[in-house]
């Protein structure tokens, strides 16, 4: 895959985060990690592996065993003038800090009219693929989109998760950053060196074509990119565009590249129902209803509960599914 | 507490009730949403309050200690903003170290914890204080916050202001402890019980509180044991859960009849200085209440203000949406 | 409205569901219910008053003031072999016991391989209009539509709320119950006598109109019915479609109304982005592209954080821009 | 505990070694995903478990107590069809009186209360017994289900097995108490602390806090002081937050060997019978994984069964869109 190709200098996805915290935890003393095991241990997928010995105890800190509090505490940290980075162990354990999440990070600002920002980062892997028992793998993104003021962010390539972390971290608003377990170590692609950042709201078109665009985001784009080398074989030429963010939601980029193929899948690993898929297809229906010559198809987990990782492959998007709902609106 | 702390503390008791008066009244009047008031639990809110220095300690309030933020900075115009539904005049001051009322019980005991955290590693020095009621010592948010506390050794004062109801929940209902004090031996620090309807006590135990904190000894919870003497916001009716024979009974230990007795005891109040008081407290309230009538009310904009710091093109959208949907036709 | 007005034996929605507890709980000794402040008061609006006294304390149970132990104790109590009614006291409260609902209840029939299963109702009042404090008001039901095996239920008239309860009660599935705060007293309905259930996954249509169709579900359906009257003055006749359930949702019957108009606007009280509306959009295109002649809009709220009561017109969905979006969609 | 006892728990403390042993081989084979270990807390685990009446009590399980589910009732077969994918396999028989193992640390404990409340109610006689870690302590579900344990008076056995380690982190991080114990008087029931690995304390305590539950005098917490020998689990490297010398002076007090020492002095063990009990134990194990083994891998259609009792029209259409793309091409 191109990205993964072009030449030296390269690092997984896993590498580009570490370095990034590394390099923001020196630019800003006021930057410091927080969670569970992120620091002797350097975490469970060892993202933040070495921090502790570079920044020392006082800014990269394991907590006891509990969301809430590091989300909560987090907020609290920013007000008095720290910028932290909060781990949440896996995405699906945000559940247990939602109502810290929603009504109180993300509503902050508004709730003192400006007085106070939560200047927080909280990152998190998820997704499928890799066998992880039950609620380690869970995609709720959707969720949090419900709840206005705190921005969603998602990258698939190590170039973007540099990037995208950097302004995350210096975004004075909350931020979910969002990590694609899948992906941390098996991605790999050239990451720009220094002060490399990726503004929000700006998707990217990963692979050009003119007959279907396939829209994805984390770790169902690189489904995407292989779906499309499978239907090129069949002449059927995909783009697909990576939406880095969704919220904020890059509306013009998304109805520019649809205008251009005028058929379009939506893919995602969350279950169909409620998906931000679905957010998707609403928006590019009501803004760009007249270029559209096909229905929008979604391609999404199946709407049950996360099975054991042995069965999530009949639960997850695969390629075979994306392949064949793109040929599906093509020959619409 | 010296005696001109004790005039200054029951001249805060007495505008405290006055504006649950007004409040009320103007809540009854359909000029203001929904008042809880504090009466019955001033002792206790502002015998902690006066421990706290307003230009080193910062206050995390629930929603129930008006005194203690008008004591520490928040300016009474602004309080009656908040509840005559004018946001954005409500906010805190700059350089006021307060945070806003929180409306999730609970939820403010983490951000305390996170902030006297923050204290702590910028050693900027100073104390976080922080309310909340009996009812929220239910919620995870009081245990994971006071174990995080604990762990960190944060300079942090627990005032569980336990008034023995949660709307109509008495204390039996909501927890089978002796007292809750007792939580705090499982967090690894200290805890008392204290009456919360005596001005000196609660000072005095916070006060020693703030010294442990600022000495680096990590927090302290101290349980207020006091009693809600009046309905638990203007929606409710206690009658229909509590017998007036239990009120009767608290109406003996007002803890604002308790320090004037004392005071005048002492020889540092009376009648006349009371009758002044009252004056001036009724103009402040009447102007802080006229500045507030006087504010424009906020247009559809605002609600689209302090969302983000900068706006994201489909907020500016909707944004313009709502300012046209609001001109009057 | 039509249905307030239809002669005798008339019922609010709030008398409905307290009937409908008190028949369920005489009906089935299983049957019972817990919350803040349900048994003594009746509950911070009334609607289990007088159940204690009827039915007792060990049936109607004043909690502490717990979220998460209020739904984490009625999946064990259902597993004990209870039938348990837990009142949320107001559904934006529910993100304290979010762990509790999506991961733990709706998935408990899944985890156990049908072992055991969670017939547990969650009531929860939701919904603006009534100047209530923060977080009392929030719409938040599409995050739970991202939960597979929980349903979603949000009666609009006192016929339902009863009719929907019964059903929901007695599910063997877990059910969330969406009381619309707005509508408790101020709308009036006849009410079936005796065992009156309605199956979830039904839709229904509480207006005829050939020119546009209005979907909507809770509160928004009213909002939805003072339009229609509008637009007829202008000579636009609406149809408006109930859905009462989000999850089961009724998509043969969202169709076959779709087919009717070939134009649609869909309304909601959640703010824009991510709320089912976008669903509902996503399944129509999905499913009758070929039958829409126009964009489908949403009218929602806004993408803010919940305002103060005093400023809530602004945020919240009005006849006035459900009527606008209708015209633009009639005359697209 | 009777000398019949004794044997018995030294033979499934036999057992569940074994049991890790085999799991740990087969998860580095790839044939199992992750597996954590009972390794070092036999004794606090198994003698809880002695304490209990299959025939009249619930289990209510975290995730590392095979061996108190095995004695339960949960069949050896069911608990390898658990780690070895065949999750339909792996479900807990009708009649047996046991909830699935819990993966999000600490949910379990309101479910347990309410498990205990339903008895109660229904006045079916018998507890509850509830297993966490003292990481799980740290929860905010923790606190809420003990609150609400203590005001219901629920016949509950609240079992907290401390093996000093939430995956890497130390009990100094967890929590500042000087014991967890200690967090019972905040909820107004007792707690106890315990050498969770001597097998006898554990057990006669657990049958203490029993008694008291049955006689409806309310919830018992229990704090099992133990440790964790092996790893979190099998992705888990212990020697990167751990010194061996911490691990080695744990291994003096293995509480299998600590039994087995006991059981030979009292003439009830020999090296005859522990090899017999190995050769029975080897040849269960061997005849559980084959069980698994042999048992077809379930389809795609298993993962839409024990969604909804019935499937609705949109999950219908799903299953045979997932059972349609499993067909080999
Ligand atoms: C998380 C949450 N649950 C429920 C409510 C509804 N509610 C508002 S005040 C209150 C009682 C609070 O009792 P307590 O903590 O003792 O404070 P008090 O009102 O006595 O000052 C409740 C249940 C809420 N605001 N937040
Ligand atoms: C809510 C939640 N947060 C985080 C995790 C990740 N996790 C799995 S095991 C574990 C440590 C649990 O420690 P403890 O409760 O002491 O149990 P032990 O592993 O020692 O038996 C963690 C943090 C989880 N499974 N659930
Ligand atoms: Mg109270
Ligand atoms: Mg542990």
């Amino acid at each position: 895959m191109s990205i993964a190709a072009s030449g030296q200098a390269e690092q997984s996805i896993l590498e580009a985060i570490r370095g990034a915290l590394f390099d923001e935890m020196a630019r800003d003393e006021r930057v410091m990690v927080l969670g569970m095991d992120v620091g002797q241990l350097g975490g469970v997928f060892r993202v933040t592996r070495g921090l502790m010995e570079k920044f020392g105890p006082e800014r990269v800190v394991d907590t006891p065993l509990a969301e809430g509090a590091i989300v909560g505490a987090s907020l609290g940290l920013a007000i008095g003038g720290m910028v932290p980075v909060a781990e949440v162990q896996f995405l699906g354990f945000t559940h247990q800090a939602f109502h810290q999440i929603g009504p109180q990070l993300a509503r902050y600002r508004f709730r003192s009219r400006g007085r106070f920002h939560a200047q927080v980062t909280i990152r998190a892997p998820f997704g499928g693929g890799v066998r992880t028992p039950e609620f380690h793998p869970d995609a709720i993104e959707a969720q949090f989109s419900q709840e206005p003021g705190i921005k969603i962010v998602c990258p698939a390539f190590p170039d973007d998760a540099k990037g995208l972390l950097l302004e995350a971290i210096r975004d004075p608003d909350p931020v979910l950053y969002l990590e694609p377990q899948r992906l941390y170590r098996s991605v790999r692609g050239q990451v720009p060196p220094g002060d490399h950042t990726v503004p929000f709201g700006t998707s990217r078109t990963v692979r050009e074509g003119k007959d279907v665009l396939l829209v994805a985001w984390s770790a169902a784009v690189h489904l995407c990119l292989a779906a499309a080398e499978e239907l090129s074989k069949g002449g059927i030429e995909a783009s697909v565009l990576d939406l880095r963010t969704l919220v904020p939601l890059d509306v013009a980029g998304l109805i520019a590249a649809v205008e251009k193929t005028s058929k379009v899948v939506v893919v995602h690993e969350a279950p169909l129902t409620g998906g931000f898929g679905a957010e998707i297809v609403a928006t590019i229906q009501e803004e760009a209803f007249g270029s559209l010559d096909a229905p929008i198809r979604r391609v999404a987990s199946r709407d049950t509960p996360y099975p054991p990782g042995s069965m999530e492959d009949h639960f997850l998007p695969t390629v075979r599914r994306i392949v064949a709902a793109a040929r599906t609106t093509v020959e619409f | 507490m010296s005696s001109a702390q004790v005039v200054d503390a029951l001249r805060l008791m007495l505008l405290s009730r006055a504006v649950d008066d007004r409040l009320i009244k103007l809540q009854r009047m359909g000029r203001v949403g929904v008042y809880g008031p504090v009466h019955g639990q001033e002792a206790a809110v502002i015998g902690s309050a006066m421990a706290l220095d307003p230009n080193r300690d910062w206050i995390v309030p629930a929603s129930r200690e008006h005194p203690a933020m008008l004591r520490h900075g928040l300016p009474l115009k602004n309080m009656f903003a908040t509840y005559m539904g004018n946001f954005d005049a409500a906010a805190v001051p700059e350089g006021v170290r307060l945070l806003p009322r929180q409306q999730a019980i609970g939820a403010q005991l983490p951000h305390a914890t996170g902030l006297a955290w923050a204290l702590k590693l910028r050693r900027t020095g100073g104390v976080v204080a922080v309310y909340f009621g009996e009812g929220a010592s239910s919620e995870g948010d009081f245990h994971e916050a006071s174990n995080l506390a604990g762990v960190m050794r944060v300079p942090l004062v627990m005032l569980l202001i336990n008034n023995h109801y949660a709307i109509s929940t008495p204390l039996h209902k909501q927890t089978a402890a002796v007292n809750l004090a007792a939580r705090a031996e499982g967090y690894g620090f200290p805890g008392f019980v204290v009456d919360g309807n005596d001005l000196m006590a609660v000072y005095s135990t916070t006060v020693d509180a703030v010294n442990r904190a600022l000495a680096g000894e990590g927090p302290t919870l101290i349980e207020c044991r006091t009693y809600r003497m009046g309905f638990h916001n203007t929606s409710d009716n206690p009658k229909e859960y509590r017998d007036s024979a239990e009120v009767d009974e608290a109406e003996q230990r007002d803890p604002i009849e308790r320090v004037r007795r004392f005071a005048t005891r002492e020889g540092i109040w009376s009648a006349g200085q009371e009758a002044a008081a009252l004056d001036e407290i009724r103009s402040e309230i009447e102007t802080a209440q006229r500045q507030v009538e006087a504010l424009p009310k906020p247009g559809a904009a605002a609600i689209f203000e302090h969302v983000y710091e900068t706006l994201p093109p489909r907020l500016q959208q909707q944004r313009s949406e709502a300012m046209d949907d609001a001109r009057p036709r």
